[in-house]
């Protein structure tokens, strides 16, 4: 059962013969593992008890995985597996850099911790129809997003977890889903359809579709590529994909409407995708074309934070108040990318960590908030301190997290990145992060005062005080102390973020990792 | 290169020009309509009339392995007028008697 | 001298299939209705392109490929004329009237069991 | 045995789509003829399924014929410079009552050339037929009576 | 559709597709074709017998749910993938073998069962999409 | 740096949040008496922070820490000076009599555990705050001092009002917080220092940088909204809203010290600058008046101390301002004199509420009998907030009128404004400590008499300590005065005024005042009832600005997302593809990437015909009058596309298109049996006209960068080794399928998992359903 | 031939986004199922174009020694293909249960997820 040449080609100027080391599937189980279960699943669909489980146990493994592969990156730098043994840039290369195995490892506690709470939120029919097979899918798709080499790749990677979200947004089939999720459904398909044609030109224009490749292929092509319209086509196609305004529109349009969990699954993970396939693209592949745009992604970077934020403070549904915080937190984002020093690289990607953390964490608590208080509304919400003052303290760490307040982990990132503004001459940057950060801690601020402090109206009142869901105050405690850790001893994450942007500026390592001395 | 095969070519192309004719009159047909069943017929001689065009190309080029698309194209282009015939049946009927949108009765799962 | 009629049966048969081909994109635009354009369309159509897959069949050397081929003509006959029947079926029981010109309808209204008719018998 | 004979036809038909008649690919498509025909097993069962080659042979014979003549005669209709046609549908009572029987004479009606199968009765006893030249409805009952009908009968039963 | 020459004609149409498309699958390596393809034409011929007979013995033909199948089409597409781990070699490395059946040989590689995979998901899931839409027009 | 010291220090920082987190479970099987074992923590820290007493009054400071964002340059780090020391005295001491002051006040409280944690961890920030040397230690504790005050102010959140207040101190001093933080950032990156011991040094290098107002304004934004300067001085008295004179007193005694922590400490670093000397006494001399002003108009005890501590802050920031080594003592002596009398008097306040019922100054009266204790330590504390001997008061108001002098016009401005703050303040603090416990007894809500020693011990325990500061003026100048006054200042200074009067100017200008004071305390009445009417005819303050500014953010947002978020997919689409175009079309233009003009193709006839054939079925698609006809001519341009791949040697394409346009027909007309839909285009024409040039450029933008792209050389690196080996590794002649199932077999087990997750996202689609929403299920959604 | 199909493919994409642009579900469904296509056309044009030699090594050689059509876009196109239509699909479900459960085919309808005039949220405290 050996690899053999029919007509005695030279084996080795095809493939890679050395055996691959144990430690090298760690690049590649994040993405072979949550198919497999997907898979699995599926076949096994009308075991509605059980799914649940078998889907939490998968991720808990993927989460071990993700943390392997971590631990392994940042002990040796990227690791690399080539499918099917070809040499790069022939096959498909999954290379994992410290910015992929950080973001992967935040993705899969977050669904890890989701996947706790669907047992909440979730119901027979949901599980019925496909809830955790979607879920794993989604995972697939995103850590997929985040570990492969190779452009193309990537997008299929981003079609795995789009489709996945439509399952997952249509679930339920509620009228108000319906109707977000056609528009969540079609715009989302043009961003990524706009991903793939400028895939298939810059395939045309490189020849070669593997991101290391294309890396060190860019500096000699400038002459005769069109790169510059390539790599506006990417910011446009990934700004769609992240909801930077003025292509936001389909987040606050669809992420209230589907099942709480599925909300905060897509607040946290999904444009967050988005804003990593930014970083690859624009800033380790274009970094020449996206410095002449440094000014362009600037201004959207300060327009989609304020903007969102304004959105935040304008909506009494609180679910919608968190559309439009994802959003705002994409400026914030952005603001990194714009800048594309090393700190602000790393602040974008601080951020993104912590944004994922605090996302999902605030749409799970607006779950429980929803079991205990009967509504999403602000109108009608109240009491909730006193009913429930664990969840109050829960929140208030939260709130003060997506602020960047201390001792939430917003703040670290954000001084970060108010900090790379400032070193940038970019001032009014700056002033915009802390101007949105003031308006969130308004906008938090109030949903606070409201929601838990304000006494509960009279005929919420005669309600039956509604037990607590266990399993949410699980989750959303680890993820309340995950932000919480961050906040109070940043270090290690910061540490992980700067060697993912130094990685990012200069793309060396991850080529040489790719294509290792004596690989033309 | 023998008569035999210079005729063959001179056929080849004689035999595209045809199809081509064949091609734009049916999609004239297309245009003009009028009828809904008039359209699906066009549409259905556009594939019979591909068929035969894959079988030139194919003859044409030497590479016969285009011969399976003409056989599956015969198989689905049978689909398609099957599903627009079921789709003109049900039209007529569902206009007169079909509920309106969204008066279903509830039904979760099944 | 066997590829030399290979050709030539190739050349010929191409031209009567494209030849039959045209005819009925011809008779598709110049029958008054679609029962009668189905005439052309279903049958010329058919009989042109099975003899284009006969003219493939001839001009192939390998024998795989000849059977396919006439594999093929035979998967067409099956389904053409199911595809010209289920068409007109449906076109009559949905309502669309013959022409003008026709002579003769027949059929009654018990069975066209899927809708409503529209047009009545029509004798001349 | 008529579901055997379907599965010969099966591995038959295997065996010259994919061009080899060995032992071992007729073998492997009379197996998946099987599973093929385990799809379809409610609607096979009861129909009767007598070989009579040589009626069907000349069946085939007399089908070919009619094809070519009446394309011809169509193809001239066509290309006439005055169309002169006299179209309709007149009703043909069947005499074969199966099934594929029924199938298969309309089928061969169809793909002649200026006659259409359009409909068959709820009762199965009529077989409505178009025809572009509808002028004698009598003579073309006459027609299919005396040809595939008679030929189809002679063949299956 | 309630017309008893389409009836009659339709199973053996389908087992006639259903027949091809394992061929089409089969010789994907070397000639046009594959998984993809051959699903294709798999879920059309399901599609049509759907059609012409409803939509319940489609089902009954094919046993499992539709999607079980599709599931199972990607779970046969993974592990083929994933057997390369066993010998040290990345996911989805090309393995071939030729073991003796009868004195007869067999290919077997992993990419002709990753094809299978492809072309089980395919069928499944638009054959559980035709016949979903099938069965709420019969509704 | 002895270790032993360092972690203890480094413990003394976080015990109160170790002892905050302890306080819910201590108090639930203590009750109030856990007060002393709470107390315990601050008093600690007390002792710990008199251990560097006389380091500190030797070497000048003690710096120590630990690494804690070493990626970022931050360091958890303290540096103890004069400044920060007596501030984390004060803190601590102060602290443990605040502790122990709330174990009495709020006894029996149902949430009392909660309160001695959410104080502690007050006392924490603020004790991290004054001790901070990395510049973003001290905003952390900075922003946490908001924080933990949101949470006191909104302690009894069931009143809107403490709720209003809870949010309105958050935004304020989140605004400065935010603001502090740009501007140590701002002094980060002009001096290269991060941590304020080294700028302490080096702040010359700030002075000269082109930075230096920025900063300037950046930080005096975060000092004079957290110290409640003008026009931020609204929110300080409404955070009297906090349930008890516990935490008001925090607020108002400590915390709101933090600004003027601030500004002390960045006096020898940005001070000595006509910016400085300028922006620092207009706003403190503002806020002074002000500040006095509002607590005449007072009748609530506490509001009538809150405003009083407004204008005290606005007095320190004034003196710190003025920017002479005078005027750094005056500062100095009040900001300690302050804290001791504001303190006690809080507490008086707090125990006459508790006692009496009422804090209103009206319905006090007599109560001298009843709480004899109590009224003495007020009477102690007036006196010192008066600036009478021998209090530490009387010292801190002699150094002002010393430090202020009559050197010009500007000077003599800001005398004449001290001397009227200060004579308000007199009358206010005397009607404060007298008015409740002389004259008549009224009746009260609640029948007073003397409180439990929780209650009065720690206004005692000030009014002693204030004396004895006096009294012992040489030792407690030593000790904290003039070891802070240096630190201001930033050279070495000595401090040496006593309690023995001795003729002088400003003992002249303190009899003025002492004038005044009795005056204003006589006509009390009258002048509150004039205030009130001006303020009743002005109508509007920062204050119902708040509340009008809250709201215009609310309707302003709703405006702004409305036109953003218009909810229309249609308009969505189009701002999306006018992107779209622009992508591709500037970026073309602008960066010269316009392709060449080509030649005219040389395409055979029968692929010009598969060509019209496309065409013709698009155009068809546009012009269809009804669906299926649209579907139809959909059908043809895919065929179109599938003749298209076969002539450019695409077998596997040709098929595949075949086979998915036919099952994407099947599908379409399946579902279309179920629809009815409108059959036309019904966009008016002029949307019609956009909609086509949008579409258009897009066409010509896509067309276009296509025929860059090929216009360019082709690396066909690839497609030579997928050929080369496809059949000799691989095993397949077919090299597209060989590319599929092995080379790129990743992309296609990708792409089945969406064929997959898409199949089941159908099912579940059509299976799962729900009845429609009757239409007033649909608006209350809508609503919710 | 790279330049007769760049214009097609231009044709496609603008047709196709005039139909996006359009208020109807079923129109904007038209238009996804034409934007599949010309994204397909365009990438497979890309990776420029070779006349009727498909990449299908023959049965008696090793290696092709034609220039044969490039299989690399070919086999991202056969991938895009599938993915487009999966899309396709579900959008096409989606549309007919959007008009099914709203009520209406025309987007400017489809305001329940972003209802019109909605109540402002609570201006108190
Ligand atoms: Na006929
Ligand atoms: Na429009």
């Amino acid at each position: 059962m050996a690899v053999e040449s029919t007509t005695g080609v030279n084996l080795s100027d095809a493939m890679i013969l050395a055996d691959v080391p144990l430690g090298d599937w760690l690049v590649i189980a994040p993405v072979a593992l949550p198919i497999l279960a997907g898979a699995v699943l599926l076949m096994f669909r009308h075991y509605t008890r059980t799914q649940g489980l078998i889907a939490i146990a998968a991720l808990a493994l993927l989460l071990a995985v993700d943390i392997g592969l971590l631990v392994r990156v940042l002990d040796q730098g990227p690791v690399v597996m080539t499918m099917g043994r070809w040499l790069p840039p022939f096959g498909i290369a999954f290379a994992a850099d410290a910015l992929g195995a950080t973001l992967a490892a935040a993705s899969a506690l977050v669904a890890l911790v989701a996947a706790v709470f669907s047992l909440f939120d979730i119901d027979a029919t949901g599980r019925r129809y496909g809830f955790y097979p979607f879920l794993l899918l989604m995972m697939a798709g995103v850590s997929g997003s985040f570990l492969t080499g190779d452009i193309f790749n990537l997008y299929v990677w981003f079609e795995v977890f789009l489709i996945s979200s439509f399952g997952l947004i249509i679930l339920g089939s509620e009228p108000k889903q319906i109707d977000g999720a056609t528009k969540y459904a079609v715009l989302n398909l043009v961003a990524t359809t706009l991903f793939l044609i400028a895939t298939g030109l810059l395939y045309g224009a490189f020849g070669t579709l593997n991101m290391a490749d294309i890396a060190r292929k860019a500096a000699g092509l400038r002459e005769t590529a069109p790169l510059m319209t390539l790599g506006v086509m990417y910011l446009l196609a990934f700004g769609m994909k992240a909801a930077a305004f003025p292509v936001n529109f389909w987040l606050p349009a669809s992420y209230h409407t589907p099942r709480i969990v599925t909300g905060a699954l897509f607040g946290g993970l999904l444009t967050k995708v988005g804003i990593y396939a930014l970083l690859r693209t624009e800033v380790m592949l274009f970094a020449p074309e996206r410095a002449a745009l440094a000014e362009l992604i600037s201004w959207i970077a300060a327009a989609t934070m304020i903007i969102g934020v304004l959105g935040a403070l304008s909506q009494s549904d609180i679910r919608r108040v968190l559309g439009f915080i994802v959003v705002s937190g994409i400026g914030v984002m952005l603001a990194g990318i714009a800048i594309s020093t090393p700190l602000g690289i790393s602040g974008t990607i601080v951020y993104a960590v912590h944004s994922m953390i605090v996302m999902t964490a605030l749409y799970i608590l607006a779950g429980v908030m929803r079991a205990l208080g009967g509504s999403y509304s602000l109108h009608e919400l109240g009491g909730l301190y006193r009913q429930a003052p664990l969840l109050a303290a829960f929140a208030l760490l939260l709130f003060f997290s997506v602020a960047g307040l201390p001792p939430g982990s917003g703040l670290w990132p954000k001084v970060m990145l108010v900090r790379a503004s400032l070193d940038d001459s970019a001032w009014w940057l700056g002033l915009a992060i802390l101007a949105s950060g003031l308006l969130t801690t308004i906008a938090m601020g109030r949903v606070f005062i409201l929601a838990f402090w304000r006494p509960s109206s009279a005929d919420a009142q005669e309600r039956e005080p509604a037990a607590a869901p266990l399993v949410g105050y699980v989750s959303l405690g680890v993820l309340t102390a995950a932000a919480f850790a961050i906040g109070i001893y940043p270090e290690p994450l910061v540490g992980m973020a700067d060697m993912a942007a130094a990685g990012l500026l200069d793309a060396s390592g991850y080529i040489d990792a790719v294509f290792p001395a004596g690989v033309r | 290169m023998s008569f035999a095969q210079e005729f063959r070519q001179i056929a080849e192309i004689v035999a595209l020009v045809l199809l081509s004719c064949s091609f734009i009159l049916t999609m004239w047909r297309v245009i003009l309509g009028p009828t809904l069943p008039d359209r699906v017929l066009a549409l259905d001689t556009l594939t019979v009339t591909a068929i035969g065009f894959i079988a030139v190309v194919g003859i044409k080029t030497g590479f016969t392995l285009y011969l399976d698309i003409a056989i599956a194209l015969g198989l689905v282009g049978f689909l398609a007028t099957v599903a627009f015939a079921r789709f003109i049946l049900s039209q007529k009927v569902k206009e007169e008697f079909a509920p309106g949108p969204g008066q279903e009765k509830t039904e979760d799962g099944a | 001298m066997i590829a030399d009629l290979q050709n030539y049966i190739t050349g010929i048969l191409l031209i009567v299939g494209a030849a039959f081909a045209l005819v009925a994109a011809i008779g598709l635009l110049r029958f008054p209705d679609l029962y009668s354009r189905m005439h052309a369309a279903s049958k010329a159509g058919t009989l042109g392109s099975g003899t284009m897959m006969i003219a493939l069949a001839v001009f192939a050397d390998d024998l795989a490929v000849s059977t396919r081929a006439l594999a093929g003509v035979v998967f067409f006959l099956l389904t053409a004329p199911v595809a010209a029947h289920l068409l007109a079926k449906a076109a009559y029981a949905a309502g669309y009237h013959l022409w003008d010109g026709s002579v003769l309808d027949e059929i009654d209204n018990v069975s066209s069991g899927d809708a409503d008719r529209v047009n009545g018998p029509q004798s001349t | 045995m008529a579901l055997f004979l379907n599965n010969i036809l099966l591995a038959v038909a295997w065996a010259a789509v994919t061009g080899s008649f060995s032992f071992l690919n007729l073998f492997f498509g009379f197996v998946l003829g099987t599973a093929a025909l385990y799809l379809i097993r409610e609607q096979v069962g009861s129909t009767g399924y007598l070989t009579r080659s040589y009626r069907i042979f000349a069946l085939a014979l007399l089908f070919v014929y009619e094809l070519v003549l009446s394309a011809w005669r169509v193809a001239v209709l066509v290309m006439s410079p005055k169309l002169d046609i006299k179209p309709g549908i007149f009703a043909y009572p069947l005499k074969v009552d199966r099934d594929f029987e029924i199938t298969l004479l309309a089928n061969l009606i169809t793909l002649t050339p200026g006659t259409l199968s359009v409909d068959v009765s709820e009762d199965r006893r009529t077989l409505y037929v178009h025809a572009l030249d509808c002028s004698d409805p009598e003579q073309l009952r006459r027609d299919i009576a005396e040809g595939f009908e008679r030929r189809i009968l002679e063949a299956f039963r | 559709m309630r017309t008893v020459i389409f009836r009659t004609t339709a199973p053996y149409l389908t087992s006639l597709m259903v027949l091809f498309s394992i061929f089409v699958l089969l010789r994907g390596h070397n000639e046009p074709g594959g998984g993809f393809i051959g699903g294709l034409i798999a879920a059309s011929a399901f599609a049509i017998y759907g059609i012409a007979c409803g939509v319940a013995p489609v089902r009954r033909a094919m046993y499992f749910h539709p999607m079980a199948i599709s599931g199972f089409g990607l779970l046969l597409a993974g592990l083929s993938g994933v057997l390369s781990f066993f010998l040290d070699v990345p996911f989805l490395t090309g393995l071939w073998a030729t073991p003796e059946f009868f004195g007869l040989s067999v290919d077997l590689s992993t990419p002709l069962f990753f094809d299978i995979g492809v072309y089980l998901v395919v069928v499944g899931s638009i054959t559980s999409t035709a016949l979903a839409l099938e069965e709420r027009d019969h509704a | 740096m002895q270790t032993t010291g360092q972690s203890l220090t480094f413990l003394a920082l976080f015990l109160p949040f170790i002892a905050a987190a302890a306080a819910p479970f201590l108090t639930r099987y203590l009750k109030h008496n856990a007060a002393w074992v709470l107390a315990l923590a601050p008093a600690w820290i007390f002792f710990h922070f008199t251990g560097f007493l006389e380091t500190v009054g030797k070497n000048g400071a003690v710096t120590a820490g630990y690494d804690w964002i070493p990626s970022l340059g931050v360091r958890f780090s303290w540096f103890l000076d004069g400044l920060s020391l007596t501030f984390a005295l004060l803190i601590s001491g102060i602290g443990t009599l605040i502790v122990l002051y709330a174990g009495g006040y709020l006894k029996g409280h149902e949430h009392q555990g909660r309160f001695f944690s959410f104080i502690l961890m007050f006392m924490g920030a603020m004790q991290g705050l004054v001790v901070s040397d990395s510049f973003l230690m001290l905003f952390v504790f900075w922003e946490l001092t908001s924080i933990t005050s949101f949470l006191l102010i909104g302690f009894d959140h069931g009143r809107e009002a403490s709720r209003r207040a809870a949010l309105q101190a958050l935004v304020v001093t989140g605004l400065g917080g935010l603001s502090l933080l740009a501007g140590l950032l701002v002094t980060w990156m002009a001096t290269g220092q991060s941590e304020l011991s080294a700028l302490v040094t080096s702040g010359s290098v700030l002075r000269d940088s082109p930075f230096y107002l920025a900063a300037l304004v950046l930080v005096l934004g975060g000092a004079f909204t957290k110290s409640a300067q003008v026009p931020f001085h609204f929110w300080l008295p409404n955070a009297m809203e906090a349930p008890t004179p516990v935490s008001a007193y925090l607020h108002s005694a400590t915390m709101v010290k933090a600004g003027v922590y601030l500004v002390m400490r960045l006096n020898p670093v940005m001070g000595e600058t006509a910016e400085w000397e300028t922006i620092l006494p207009l706003f403190g001399g503002a806020t002074l008046l002000t500040g006095t002003l509002l607590a005449v108009r007072q009748t609530d005890l506490k509001l009538m101390l809150a405003y009083t501590t407004v204008a005290s802050l606005g007095l320190l920031v004034m003196l710190t301002g003025f920017g002479s080594e005078k005027a750094v003592e005056a500062a100095v002596l009040y900001l300690i004199a302050h804290s001791m009398f504001k303190g006690a008097l809080f507490m008086v306040a707090g125990t006459i509420d508790h006692e009496a019922g009422t804090r209103d100054v009206r319905r006090l009266g007599g109560l001298r009998a009843a709480m004899p204790v109590t009224f003495a330590a007020a009477l102690v504390a007036a006196i010192s907030m008066g600036g009478l001997p021998p209090l530490f008061g009387f010292l801190a108001k002699e150094e002002i009128y010393a430090a202020l002098g009559f050197s010009d016009g500007w000077t003599i401005f800001l005398l004449v404004v001290a001397i009227i703050g200060n004579a308000l303040m007199f009358a206010v603090g005397f009607a404060v400590a007298l008015k409740p416990f002389l004259g008549p007894h009224r009746d009260t809500p609640k029948h007073a008499h003397e409180g439990p020693v929780l209650l009065w011990l720690g206004p005692v325990i000030l009014g002693l300590a204030g004396i004895v500061a006096a009294l012992f003026s040489e030792w407690s100048h030593g000790l904290f005065s003039s070891p802070m006054a240096t630190a201001v200042a930033g050279t070495p200074v000595e401090v040496h005024i006593s309690v023995v009067p001795h003729l002088s100017v400003p003992l002249a200008l303190s009899a003025v005042t002492i004038v005044l004071g009795v005056l204003v305390y006589l006509a009390i009445d009258r002048l509150r009832d004039a205030i009130a009417a001006t303020l009743t005819t002005v109508g509007w303050g920062p204050d119902k600005g708040f509340d009008q500014a809250m709201r215009g953010l609310i309707r302003g947002s709703r405006g702004v997302t409305q036109v953003i978020q218009s909810g229309k997919l249609d308009i969505y689409m189009t701002i999306t593809f006018v992107l779209v175009a622009a992508s591709m079309l500037v970026p073309m233009v602008v960066f010269d990437e316009l392709p060449a003009v080509p030649d005219f193709p040389d395409m055979h006839f029968y692929e010009w015909s598969i060509i019209a054939i496309a065409v013709i079925g698009l155009g068809a698609v546009i012009y269809a009058k009804d669906r299926l006809t649209a579907i139809v001519s959909l059908g043809i341009q895919g065929f179109a596309v599938a003749l298209l791949f076969m002539i450019f040697g695409a077998p596997d394409l040709s098929f595949t298109q075949f086979m998915v346009e036919t099952l994407s027909v099947v599908i379409l007309a399946l579902v279309m049996t179920r629809l009815k839909l409108t059959p036309a285009d019904h966009r008016p024409t002029v949307e019609k006209l956009v909609d086509i040039s949008v579409a258009a450029a897009c066409g010509a933008g896509f067309g276009l960068t296509l025929l860059k792209v090929t216009q360019g050389p082709f690396d066909a690196t690839l497609t030579e080794f997928f050929n080369a080996y496809s059949y000799t590794i691989a095993h397949g002649r077919n090299v597209v399928n060989v590319i599929l199932v092995d080379f790129r077999g990743l992309d296609t087990l990708g792409e089945i998992a969406v064929v997959m997750v898409a199949g089941l996202s159908i099912l579940a689609l059509v299976r799962i359903r729900t009845r429609k929403p009757r239409a007033d299920e649909v608006a209350a959604k809508g609503a919710a | 031939m790279e330049t007769a199909l760049a214009v097609l493919i231009a044709v496609f994409f603008a047709v196709s986004i005039y139909l996006l642009l359009s208020k109807h579900v079923i129109r904007i469904l038209l238009g996804v199922a034409i934007l599949g296509n010309g994204v397909n056309l365009l990438i497979f044009t890309s990776g420029r174009l070779t006349r009727e030699i498909p990449p299908i090594i023959p049965d008696d050689l090793a290696v092709s020694v034609i220039p044969t059509a490039n299989p690399l876009p070919q086999a991202l196109v056969l991938t895009a293909i599938v993915i487009s239509f999966s899309f396709f699909a579900f959008l096409l479900v989606l549309g007919y249960r959007a008009y099914q459960t709203l009520g209406t085919d025309d987007t400017e309808g489809m305001r329940l997820a972003e209802p019109e005039g909605e109540e402002l949220p609570p201006l108190g405290y």
